[in-house]
């Protein structure tokens, strides 16, 4: 082995290619480091800002909820905003206070993100004490005992992967002690420049083995790997020296760009090649970073949140490197004004390294958890982009055994079906190709072109799907509902008949009749349902007001049952994969719709005078109940809707009823259709609600408009037992709905999880 | 068995249809924008060309001839090709409607594919046996759906070059077959 | 001469059989062309080509009934796709479609609807919730931009919003896109 | 510039471009100029400068007519590459017009037709040198003597004479003129001549110990090794190429010498080392994937030998490789590479 290498070593003088040899992944590229520009320097005092800007969007995930207002004192650590959702699927974590000062500005700001674009950002205004509350965590210090222990001390510190990805760490792990039987900790900073990591390791080597080991114990991880690059001797010695006497090994590995890819790092230590599409659980390794290790420490052991990183402030634009311990927020460009540009900062500065940063949009935007330098390099002339000559060097130096030439090709063509088949989402978009492409074609910028216009194409195709299938469902829909109307139509005016023929006989024997006739006629023209009830005594109502208010009720239960499930449904997925923003959105905005269908009621009870007068008609009490009627079928038919999207392909016999429901109405029972019923059940209840309503409650239902459900309450205290055995029912059905949707979200969630 | 395989290389190389003879151009150009249709045309292809030099040889052979028909030959085979072509559509039609569905209009075309009875023809002309002319009719076929895949293949990479306008498309196409056809010369002396 | 006739009346019969066999044989039942175009088709159901779905104009044109050019939610791409399934001429679209528009979505201005349920009728995917002379709201990622509910509100309190752009769905932007190729 | 435009990383680059690697290539191609120039004469020059003359006008108004930059298109010095691999396989005192029109059809159907550099599927020098030999067969097959037979070589101005005009006053050129030893084996197996037989004549006049063709090919190889060394090709394509040539001609060889020409003639004669460094490694032409590259060159060295021996053309270089160029694509697409974590 020493020989081999001492031999390639040898060759690699003649030819530079040979370097290759030496690590077990595909290609790479031997940049110029350029390290020693700010590794040299010791780690500069942390400064404090004028201000720092907190953007609440992190990589992925939700965005967080706010937790504090404009003029609020806070301090260190303190917690500013939180995920609103059950945070361990909402794939964000919290944002905490980096130092002591007021909260200025809660407003768009331009994230550090390629795109340049803004978004909510919180700005402090530090007061310079930096004042701070001590283990805000509430941690004792101990070394959890079950990851699920470690995982809420992380979520909670707002710990994410700090290498470059951004993923939430508490979502990397697992939820089961023993999944993870190597840890691996990647000490490869393979990108030219920068140098925060070799200095973490060289100033906080205890802090990272620590870290190592508490996650180890945590998750039951036998081994624990750490890769360093060997252009970093004076971290593997520090390294080296904290990890004795305990189970981490250190491994030298061959400084190569990039070295420090997870799966590169990971076959590089453990010659595991990790499946495509596989995430670190599935073979049961889990890399994470060093400086994500020292914040698990801190975390843990002093229950110190993630408010501040090592950064690298480095490039050739800049006379004085140097590396300092940053607040999270504070803005590139006073950090850069602090390293003495060379010249004035009118370019673009570069988040991250040469290799894979980007250039921010505007100088000033904040550092974030995953900045992990900031680089002043020069605008260079760009050589002009010539034809691609397939020369093959960009195969030859990529790590992922791409074709970049061929994927080139079709992408400049926008024949983005053969990108794909390409495995373009394999791409880490390193930047190996580029950086050897001798016709200087901007080759990463191209996949990443095609990637995201590949996403885009299949979240259209399913779109498109779903558009088709929401409207053939309607379709269905609309048929079914004429062919029902006719047949009701038809019931009704026989039950018509035999009532004129009926009333003038006996009144008393009518008091039910027209109730469920007209419930049956529920979508028939409004003028015969009018005329039917007047034909009705008055008693009808006053007698059957105690009943709906039941049923009544359970219809408000199906509702916030489906409104829960909708909520639940998004959160409850998976948390491995990340969420579909679209899901929660809509959940959110279903919550939205209920709350705004439930003050256009009251709206409309509100109104219901004036209406009345409008339409003339003789009987009021008649109108109104109508009014609330419609307003509560509509109400019923949203509610219905809804479950019958959740159900959407899977068959309706399934579904099971509130047995109350059918028992009360027969009638429409034998239609055969219980979804359909239990919405008639539903109508019938509510008209009578509104019944009730209109002859009890007329005054405060005028009062009420934001809370309509604490006056619904007060008017149904009755018949507890049949509400409850509705409510029993909606939440089976719930459930039940619950159940098949995520058992369909999972399956759509595994085929599109992100290859990344 | 020699005479044979010279048949085969002078049928599918040296006197190619498509690239030599410049028989069967229609399908050439129409067909081959994808490879997979290429691939496919060129299978039925295969299919109608042997069955129908098959077929055209014995109809020559036990019915023309021994009656002195020969001046109706052309008549005759059309009719056979046209019989084998339909028989053919039906099939992929059920079998493959993807590939039908690629193939359009140019399965029925293979009825007057030049290619088909210019095998029939030649095949006659060349006073080949009936084994002969199996392999004949095959290599020929061979030698078609090769230069097709081969012809996709080279209009699916030269689709997204940056061809001057007035050459997209068809043009270029033509442009590429010539020059194929140029390469092809080289195997030109391999079969006497 | 005789021979001649009896010859091909023979091969003709012959082959007939043949042929005849082969269509009880290999009977297809269907149209799967209509379906390949449904998929192509964008699924808005907009109706904006006379028929009444994205459906039945796919399978108008498997039976040849209706042009090419029709979809204009499509645009360009989607008639040249058409085209190559049925086989037919591509033509040219109406001017105002030719350039694919950016998406957009519908949105009701909660402040100024009346709650006449019109769009909540008219909309093909049930993307609209709202009830009787209740504000109503368009569910963002299931409307498909058809279009169908503005004409059709007596207030004019929809409008046409193109997405918005986030850090989630901002697409990296192809190199070059400027200069190079006037394609 | 209120619209940045978004660039993506990397913001490094190793420095190296496309006019550089052409410049090694053309570099690599000298010491063949100089022995071609030692043995044949002068008649190379004159014929690289007339087809650098056509080459220059042909680029111009090719990019002219297709609307694009002149400048750096013209000196990114592909049509030199073309050239020169079409000089070395024209005669060296073919007539003028010979070479412009075979380079003149090289880089407008070669190349601009197809979209310029990176974009043509056929090598460009090959497709002239496969249209001059279909057109001009006997122009292209009157090669000139080397200096063994003649003793002395024609010097600029005789050659100049010869190519314009046709003739030179005072001079018999037959004896200047003749076919090559892959010819002279041809017609002599035609005539039923065994191989060997040609071959000792041939051998009688040497220079030290090779005949002037073996020291042509000594010197692409010389030039090819370099490139081999500084990266500019892959080792695939020579590799391929030779090691198949090798292999096969071993065989036959073995199998009847009187038929089939030893192994180290079908090496060092006619542009088996041209092609072997700098015909087929042209990237833009030839498969690009590891193994690709191995079955494109292993494929053209058998179809070489293919033509060599039982074909009508006496070299068959430009046809196995315009043959190869139209495999490549599918070449390409069924040896790809295993991606990093996939199963093959």
């Amino acid at each position: 082995m020493n020989l081999l290498s001492s031999v390639i070593k040898l060759v690699a003088k003649f030819n530079p290619a040979a370097k290759r040899w030496m690590h077990s992944f595909n290609g790479g590229v031997f940049p110029k480091y350029n390290k020693s520009l700010s590794a040299s320097q010791p780690i500069r005092k942390q400064i404090i800002p004028e201000r720092l800007i907190l953007p609440l969007q992190q990589q992925v995930g939700l965005t967080p909820e706010v937790k504090v207002q404009v003029g609020d004192k806070v301090k260190k650590n303190q917690l500013l905003a939180q995920p609103s959702k059950d945070p361990f699927k909402a794939l964000s974590v919290p944002v905490h206070a980096p130092t002591s000062g007021t909260i200025v500005a809660i407003e768009p700001v331009t994230l550090p993100h390629p795109s340049g674009l803004q978004d909510q950002a919180i700005i402090l205004e530090p007061d310079g004490q930096d004042e701070s509350i001590d283990n805000v965590l509430g941690v004792d210090g101990s070394i959890p005992d079950s990851p699920l222990a470690l995982k809420a001390i992380l979520l909670n510190a707002g710990i994410v992967g700090m290498g470059g990805a951004g993923f939430p760490t508490y979502a990397k792990i697992p939820n089961q002690a023993g999944k993870i039987h190597t840890l691996l900790i990647n000490g490869a900073e393979c990108e030219p420049f920068i140098t925060c990591d070799d200095l973490l390791m060289q100033t906080q080597a205890g802090d990272i083995i620590q870290g190592a080991l508490i996650t180890a114990e945590a998750l039951g991880a036998e081994r624990i790997i750490c890769g360093i690059e060997s252009n970093k001797p004076a971290a593997i010695k520090a390294m080296k020296q904290a990890a004795s006497n305990t189970k981490v090994e250190i491994k030298v590995v061959e400084t190569v760009y990039p070295m420090g890819g997870q799966k590169q790092l990971t076959l590089e230590l453990t010659g595991v090649e990790m499946p495509h599409k596989a995430h670190a659980v599935d073979v049961g390794m889990l890399m994470m970073n060093v400086a994500t290790y020292a914040a698990i420490y801190h975390a843990v052991k002093f229950g110190e949140p993630l408010t501040s990183r090592l950064v690298t402030v480095s490039g050739l634009g800049l006379k004085q490197p140097y590396n300092m311990n940053v607040m999270m927020g504070t803005p590139f460009s006073a950090l850069a004004r602090e390293a003495s540009p060379k010249s004035e900062l009118n370019y673009p500065l570069v988040m991250g390294g040469p290799m894979m940063g980007f250039k921010v949009a505007n100088n000033d935007v904040p550092v974030i958890k995953t900045t992990n330098c900031i680089l002043a390099n020069p605008p260079e002339p760009v050589e002009m982009q010539m034809p691609c000559i397939r020369c093959g060097d960009c195969m030859d130096a990529c790590p992922v055994n791409l074709l970049p030439q061929q994927m080139y090709w079709h992408s400049q063509a926008h024949e983005f079906d053969k990108v794909e088949k390409l495995n373009v989402f394999d791409c880490i978009e390193c930047g190996c190709c580029s950086y050897v492409c001798p016709s200087h074609i901007p080759l990463v910028q191209y996949y990443r072109h095609a990637k995201s216009e590949i996403k885009e194409i299949h979240a259209e195709r399913e779109a498109v799907e779903l558009a088709k299938q929401r409207h053939e469902f309607r379709l269905a829909r609309i048929e079914r509902e004429k062919q029902e109307r006719e047949a009701r139509l038809k019931a009704k005016k026989e039950a018509v008949k035999k009532q004129t023929s009926k009333s003038s006989e006996a009144t008393a024997d009518t008091t039910k009749k027209p109730a469920s006739a007209a419930a049956a006629a529920a979508k028939a023209a409004a003028a015969k349902r009018a005329a039917a009830k007047t034909k009705t005594s008055q008693s009808e109502g006053q007698e059957t007001n105690k009943v709906p208010s039941a049923r009544m009720k359970a219809i408000e239960a199906a509702k916030q049952a489906a409104q829960k499930s909708a909520a639940e449904k998004t959160a409850s997925q998976p948390e491995e994969s990340k969420p579909k923003q679209a899901d929660t959105k809509s959940a959110a905005k279903q919550a939205a719709m209920m709350a705004a269908k439930k003050r256009a009621q009251a709206k409309a009870q509100k109104s219901e005078e004036p209406t009345d007068l409008t339409q003339k008609t003789a009987e009021t009490d008649a109108s109104k109940k109508e009014d609330a009627r419609k307003s509560a079928m509509q109400a019923a038919k949203a509610a219905a809707k809804k479950r019958a999207e959740a159900a959407k392909t899977k068959n309706k016999e399934t579904e099971s009823l509130s047995p109350d429901a059918a028992t009360e109405k027969p009638e429409t029972d034998s239609s055969g259709d219980k979804r359909k019923a239990a919405m008639e059940a539903a109508k019938a209840a509510a008209k009578k609600r509104a019944a009730a309503k209109s002859q009890n409650s007329d005054k405060t239902e005028e009062q009420i408009k934001p809370v309509d459900t604490s006056a619904e309450q007060t008017e149904t205290d009755t018949s507890v037992d049949k509400r409850k055995a509705a409510m029993e029912a909606a939440r089976k059905r719930a459930a039940e709905r619950k159940a098949k949707q995520q058992a369909e979200k999972q399956d759509s969630d595994e085929q599109q999880e992100n290859p990344q | 068995m020699q005479e044979y395989i010279l048949i085969l290389i002078s049928t599918v190389l040296v006197n190619n249809f498509v690239l030599v003879k410049f028989l069967g151009l229609c399908p050439f150009m129409g067909v081959s924008k994808k490879t997979d249709a290429a691939l496919g045309m060129g299978l039925a292809t295969t299919f109608v060309m042997t069955l129908s030099s098959v077929l055209s040889y014995i109809i020559y052979t036990y019915l023309l001839h021994p009656f002195g028909l020969e001046y109706l030959q052309t008549i005759g085979f059309i009719l056979a090709i046209a019989a084998v072509v339909g028989f053919t559509e039906m099939a992929i039609h059920k079998t493959s409607p993807a590939l039908y569905q690629v193939l359009g209009i140019y399965l029925p075309l293979i009825t007057t594919n030049c290619a088909v009875l210019g095998v029939a023809l030649l095949n006659v002309g060349e006073k080949n046996d009936f084994i002969a002319s199996a392999v004949y009719g095959f290599g020929a076929a061979i030698g078609f759906t090769l230069v097709m895949i081969l012809f996709a293949s080279i209009r699916e990479r030269v689709d997204a070059s940056d061809v001057p306008a007035p050459f997209k498309g068809a043009p270029i196409a033509l442009i590429t077959a010539g020059l194929m056809s140029m390469a092809f010369m080289g195997f030109g002396g391999l079969v006497k | 001469m005789i021979e001649a006739i009896l010859i091909f009346l023979g091969l003709a019969v012959l082959f007939g059989i043949l042929l005849g066999y082969a269509s009880i044989r290999f009977k297809v039942e269907g149209n799967p062309m209509a379906d390949q175009i449904d998929k192509v088709l964008p699924q808005t159901q907009c109706g904006q080509c006379g028929y009444p779905g994205c459906r039945p104009y796919a399978d108008a044109l498997a039976n040849g009934e209706a042009e090419v050019n029709l979809c204009i939610p499509g645009g360009t791409e989607v008639m040249i796709e058409i085209s190559e399934i049925t086989g037919l001429e591509p033509k040219a679209m109406d001017e105002a479609a030719s350039e694919p528009k950016p998406k957009e979505t519908a949105i009701i201005d909660e402040d100024l609807c009346i709650g006449c349920v019109l769009c909540i009728k008219e909309c093909p995917v049930d993307a609209i919730l709202g009830a009787t002379k209740m504000m109503h709201t368009v569910i963002q990622q299931e409307c498909t931009g058809c279009e169908k509910c503005v004409p059709v509100c007596p207030v004019d309190c929809i409008d046409m919003i193109p997405v918005e752009v986030t850090t989630k769905n901002w697409k990296w932007p192809e190199p070059n896109a400027d200069k190079e190729k006037g394609k | 510039m209120n619209q940045p435009t978004v660039s993506s990383s990397p913001y490094a680059h190793n420095n190296q471009n496309v006019r550089k690697v052409m410049l090694q290539v053309q570099i690599a191609a000298f010491p063949a100029l100089l022995a071609h120039i030692y043995l044949f004469g002068f008649g190379i020059v004159i014929q690289w400068m007339l087809a650098l003359t056509t080459a220059l006008a042909v680029e111009y108004f090719m990019l002219k007519l297709r609307g694009r930059p002149v400048l750096p298109f013209i000196t990114d010095m592909s049509a030199l590459i073309t050239i020169t691999g079409l000089v070395f396989c024209i005669p060296p005192d073919a007539p003028w017009w010979i070479v412009v029109t075979g380079s003149a059809f090289a880089l407008i159907f070669g190349k601009h037709l197809y979209g310029g550099l990176g974009y043509n599927p056929f090598n460009p020098a090959m497709l002239g040198y496969a249209f001059l030999l279909i057109s001009f067969p006997v122009q292209m097959t009157q090669w000139t003597m080397p200096v063994e037979f003649t003793q002395h070589t024609l010097d600029f101005m005789q050659s100049a004479q010869y190519i314009f005009t046709g003739h030179i006053p005072d001079v018999s050129l037959d004896m200047y003129t003749g076919a090559t030893p892959l010819n002279e084996m041809r017609t002599g197996l035609s005539q039923g001549q065994p191989i060997t037989d040609t071959l000792s004549k041939d051998m009688q006049t040497t220079l030290g110990g090779l005949n002037s063709w073996a020291w042509i090919n000594l010197a692409f190889l010389l030039g090819g090794l370099w490139m081999l060394y500084s990266g500019v090709i892959s080792w695939q394509y020579p590799i391929g190429f030779l090691g198949t040539l090798a292999i096969i001609s071993f065989v036959f060889n073995q199998v009847d010498p009187e038929l089939y020409p030893p192994m180290d003639v079908v090496l060092l004669t006619g542009g088996t080392m041209l092609a072997a460094f700098f015909i087929i490694t042209d990237p833009v032409t030839a498969s690009t994937t590891p193994k690709g590259k191995l079955i494109y060159a292993a494929g053209i060295a058998v179809l070489v030998y293919v033509i060599r021996n039982w074909g009508a053309f006496p070299d068959g270089i430009a046809f196995a490789i315009l043959l190869m160029n139209i495999a490549v694509p599918l070449i390409d697409q069924y040896t790809q590479p295993r991606v990093f974590g996939h199963k093959r």
